[in-house]
């Protein structure tokens, strides 16, 4: 049952960050032991052995009759669960950070330990999320990743990062003091924080209004984390206001956290109507609204990251409606979805570091110049935006059956809609990069953008868009495990 | 019409969609009951482990937590130093500062220096005595970050009693974040669960080597095994991290 | 009486959480705004620490006595419950650590803008 | 009277730049999008009720054209409005969870 090595996925990324701090200002040090640690990072979750870990070896006991806990045996140490959906999802995580983590030390003059280290803690803290079977773990790690978020958008040194980081940190207490409050009312109701043991001693018992209002706090926080309805402008504005490489990370991030507290809500209160109701319409409104300003954005990055903010209300819809199809298609969009949207913000990110601006006034013509990024693009926008040999295709396609499946025929009227709004508005985002000859371009001289990219970037690209068209081509290896997790995961509800 | 009208006329709907939020709120709150929950089973186990209960569930059940805790603190201390200069993308920006130096009265001399020494003994009283008394970790490493910050009032950050840079309160922190990371590494490396407490071997089962219990157990009346070290390696995180913020919040240029 | 307390102690955590709600969405200084999200977290936190509360419980923290007795189990019922303390604990570091990072973004946006007002701040960025 | 196009197309000139034809894909869109998320979203009231509000807010979304304008504004970066809608969507979850239905 113990596998050793479940806490080292955040522990040795928690040492690594320590490290890279300490070594900062010694760039070759910075360099190599930032490079070696991401082999680590990624070669864990593919050895650990699936399982659970208890911290502190406690183990769990017949409940004494005294704490008046309605249960059989209660567990007293903090848990962590590693399975099939843990494993993939905390492997593609460290695969998108290897390239943010990459990007940086190939790109940079000078490597900065700080910052590689703050990239170290958000692993760290959405591994933990991901693997948590403790509430109260999760919230303390949800909270390191919302810091080291905004950290990575302040290490841009400019004003507006400053703002975006401000926003995101103050809506981040609330919806922190949102989800800890949900946790105390629990906790002083239940008397107990690990998940599994909450979702047994709920069951029947979610109709009092304490617990209604702990899912109500819960749901806020769940909002804020995965960047839905309210806060998806703050997102946005977190997204664009980072280095595009980094965003990639930060959208992976989000989507992958998104997927993994609606999977604990949904152990914890999974038969609730009202509380599908509230995510399935707060996703819809995401999907429009993410999708839609899009379209009107004058900048590539804020396009982008308005993008990936509509596919996240996409990957919402499946999980809340709580069918095990609709869940499997979910979790199977998140990481198609991540995968693809890396792809975009890699390649808005050579457009960035080559012509110093992602303003589509100052940009045009650069079809002739970087003929090798605008194709990586194109399948990038392809991927996005579900046209058939690629992946989202497979995903979106499942979503829209389950939506039908559910009961909620509307429902896949209104995904496919957004898909369309998402390819239009990123194919005039690539019009307008590459195909338009603007007379402000001629004004302004034409942009330097060099046709030899570097390496990593391009082989980051590369293989990025080859893992898209593989999963398109076979979508049943990963498809089936997500749907036998979505299975087990209804079962138990 | 621009945002500030949009605002005005805005905030009685903000303010009644608040105030339902706040009756729900409130009426949770008042129709609590509450049970004591695993709160019992921690205080029956928890006196064969140290006295004070709440130092044993933080470092002990819940220790991982502890370290999850003691991570956001190091996440803000890097977070304040990446805004003032330390880290950024493009190579790292010095800062002019302005307080390093400060007249102090006479008053302020004659009494803040002992009153400084007597705030880092008692700090150090509190940490080492964590696991009996009220105290810990925590507690005690903010008690002497305040002997610091007070010190930094009076003397200004040049010339302060402690003078230390801040190269060495970053090796400070990372030494007490590593103790922690480290003590939980050998409880996974000898027992096969993280954070084990080796030195207490609650649970003698798991094949703890003896030697490895007498080295980390703490030579007191409790058994309390490796808590007390823990509370040493917060208490260097705690108390660097926070001089570390401290330093960074008043070398920022004045201008 | 004592469970008087307790039912006050939530009133006034709860009315804590709406006056830092309050803040944050209807104040214009931006340290304002920041004591609004301390607030927030100061109000679980009293949350938490009424939970821990117990009727005539005693301090967890097992005295000499008690133990050698090995009246364990009487403390176990005697005491307050202990592990909502910890998790205030937690609370506080995390409070004390968002607060360090706000504060340094404010001083930098005061830098640049010479203003605190929140609606000065984001001006230009009204669509 | 002019055609709905001309006020769309002034309306759209005055964000200023080129970008009229996003702009008016984005109108359609939102046409299409309003009504069709609130069928979806009104489905857990009796099916006379959500029909009423459903035309109810086709008709406003009809006579609030051109929306993008409104939409952008609503979806700036400005601190008040995220505070506005957040506030609503606190009182509202909570509503919709304890309190209503």
């Amino acid at each position: 049952m113990n596998s050793e090595l479940i806490p080292l996925m955040v522990v040795f990324p928690l040492i690594s960050a320590i490290l890279l701090n300490l070594m900062h200002g010694k760039d070759r040090a910075v360099r190599v032991y930032g490079t070696l640690a991401m082999v680590v990072v990624i070669a864990v979750p593919l050895l650990a052995v699936y399982g659970n870990h208890l911290f502190g070896a406690h183990p769990a006991i017949d409940t004494p009759a005294e704490t008046g806990i309605a249960l059989g045996r209660i567990n007293l140490a903090i848990e962590y669960s590693f399975g099939f959906l843990q494993r993939a999802l905390i492997f593609l995580l460290a695969a998108i950070a290897t390239f943010a983590v990459l990007s940086h030390t190939s790109n940079e003059k000078r490597a900065s330990g700080v910052y590689l280290s703050m990239v170290m803690l958000s692993i760290a803290a959405v591994s933990a999320v991901v693997m948590a079977n403790d509430i109260f773990n999760m919230f303390v790690f949800l909270e390191i990743l919302t810091i080291s978020q905004a950290a990575m958008v302040v290490a841009k040194g400019d004003i507006g990062g400053y703002k975006a980081a401000l926003k995101y940190l103050i809506f981040g207490g609330v919806a922190g003091g949102a989800i800890l409050l949900g946790i105390a009312l629990l906790l002083g109701t239940f008397g107990v924080l690990n998940i599994t043991d909450l979702g047994n001693a709920l069951s029947g018992n979610t109709k009092s209004p304490i617990v209604l209002t702990a899912v109500g706090l819960l749901v806020i926080g769940w909002l804020f984390e995965s960047g839905l309805f309210p806060f998806h402008t703050i997102k946005s504005h977190i997204y664009s206001s980072a280095k595009a490489d980094v965003a990639a990370l930060l959208q992976t991030e989000t989507k992958i956290v998104l997927v993994a507290i609606a999977i604990i809500l949904l152990r914890l209160f999974g038969g609730l109507s009202n509380m599908s109701a509230v995510m399935v319409g707060l996703s819809v409104i995401t999907l429009a609204f993410g999708s839609v300003m899009a379209l009107v954005q004058t900048d590539f990055r804020r396009l982008l990251a308005f993008a990936a903010v509509g596919q996240a209300g996409l990957v919402g819809i499946g999980l809340s409606l709580g069918t095990p199809d609709g869940i499997a298609a979910s979790i199977f969009h998140a990481v198609n979805d991540a995968l693809a949207m890396s792809l975009l913000f890699v390649t808005v990110f050579v457009i960035y570091e080559g012509a110093k601006t992602t303003e589509f006034s100052r940009l045009g013509g650069l079809l002739t110049k970087a003929p090798r990024l605008a194709f990586l693009q194109i399948i990038g926008i392809m991927a996005v935006s579900g046209v058939p040999p690629f992946n989202a295709y497979q995903s979106e396609y499942r979503l829209i059956g389950a939506a039908f499946q559910a009961g909620y025929p509307e429902l896949g009227v209104v995904i496919i809609l957004g898909t369309i709004v998402t390819f239009v508005a990123l194919m005039k985002g690539f019009f307008l990069t590459f195909l338009k000859e603007s007379t402000a371009v001629a004004a302004i001289g034409r942009p330097q953008l060099s046709n030899a990219l570097p390496l990593v970037t391009f082989a980051t690209m590369v293989i990025l868009a080859l893992v898209c068209l593989g999963i398109g081509l076979h979508p049943g290896p990963l498809y089936d495990r997500f749907a036998d997790v979505a299975i087990t995961l209804t079962m138990g509800v | 019409m621009n945002t500030k009208d949009i605002y005005e006329m805005r905030t009685v709907v903000a303010a009644v969609f608040l105030g339902i939020f706040s009756i729900f709120v409130l009426k949770a709150l008042t129709s609590f009951e509450i049970i004591p929950g695993v709160s019992y089973v921690y205080n029956l186990q928890g006196p064969s482990i140290a006295p004070n209960m709440i130092t044993v569930i933080l470092f002990d059940w819940r220790g991982y937590d502890t370290l999850g805790e003691a991570f956001i603190l190091i996440t803000a201390v890097f977070t304040t130093g990446i805004l003032f200069g330390r880290g950024v993308l493009g190579g790292d920006v010095k800062v002019r500062d302005t307080a390093a130096t400060r007249q102090p009265s006479v008053v302020q001399k004659v009494f803040a220096a002992p009153l400084v020494f007597i705030i880092v003994a008692f700090g150090i009283v509190i940490t080492l005595g964590g696991h009996i008394t009220p105290g810990g970790g925590f507690q005690g490493g903010s008690v002497i970050a305040t002997a610091f910050f007070l010190s930094v009032v009076v003397f200004g950050l040049r010339k302060n009693v402690f003078s230390l840079s801040h190269r060495s309160l970053e090796t400070f922190e990372g030494v007490g974040a590593l103790i922690y990371l480290c003590l939980g590494l050998a409880g996974l490396g000898l027992s096969g669960y993280y954070l084990y407490n080796v030195g207490a071997d609650f649970y003698p089962g798991l094949g703890v080597a003896q030697w490895a219990v007498n080295l980390l157990s703490y030579p007191d009346a409790t058994n309390a095994g490796i808590i007390p070290y823990l509370n040493i390696g917060i208490a260097l995180k705690v108390l660097s991290g926070f001089c570390t913020i401290i330093t960074v919040l008043m070398g920022a240029e004045k201008k | 009486m004592n469970v008087d307390v307790q039912l006050w102690s939530f009133v006034v955590a709860g009315l804590l959480v709406i006056i830092g709600l309050y803040a944050i969405a209807f104040m214009d200084n931006l340290v304002k705004k920041i004591i609004g999200v301390m607030l927030v977290g100061d109000g679980v936190n009293l949350v938490l620490i009424t939970e821990g509360f117990k009727p005539g419980g005693i301090v967890p923290i097992i005295s000499e006595k008690l133990f050698s007795s090995g009246a364990v189990g009487d403390f176990a019922n005697d005491a307050a419950y202990s592990l909502p303390f910890a998790l205030v604990l937690t609370n506080i570091v995390i409070g004390a650590s968002t607060l360090a990072v706000l504060l340094g973004i404010s001083i930098k946006l005061y830098q640049h803008y010479r203003s605190l007002s929140v609606a000065h701040i984001f001006q230009e960025d009204d669509a | 009277m002019r055609s709905l196009y001309d006020t769309l197309h002034e309306t759209l000139k005055s964000r200023g730049g080129t970008h009229i034809g996003g702009g008016f894909t984005a109108e359609y869109m939102l046409l299409a999008f309003f009504p069709l998320a609130f069928v979806a979203l009104l489905r857990g009231l009796d099916s006379l009720t959500s029909a009423v509000l459903a035309i109810l807010v086709t008709a406003l979304v009809a006579f609030s054209l051109p929306l993008v304008k409104k939409v952008s504004r609503e979806n700036s970066d400005h601190f008040a409005i995220a505070a506005f809608y957040i506030a609503i969507v606190m009182g509202l979850v909570l509503f919709l969870m304890v309190g209503g239905f």
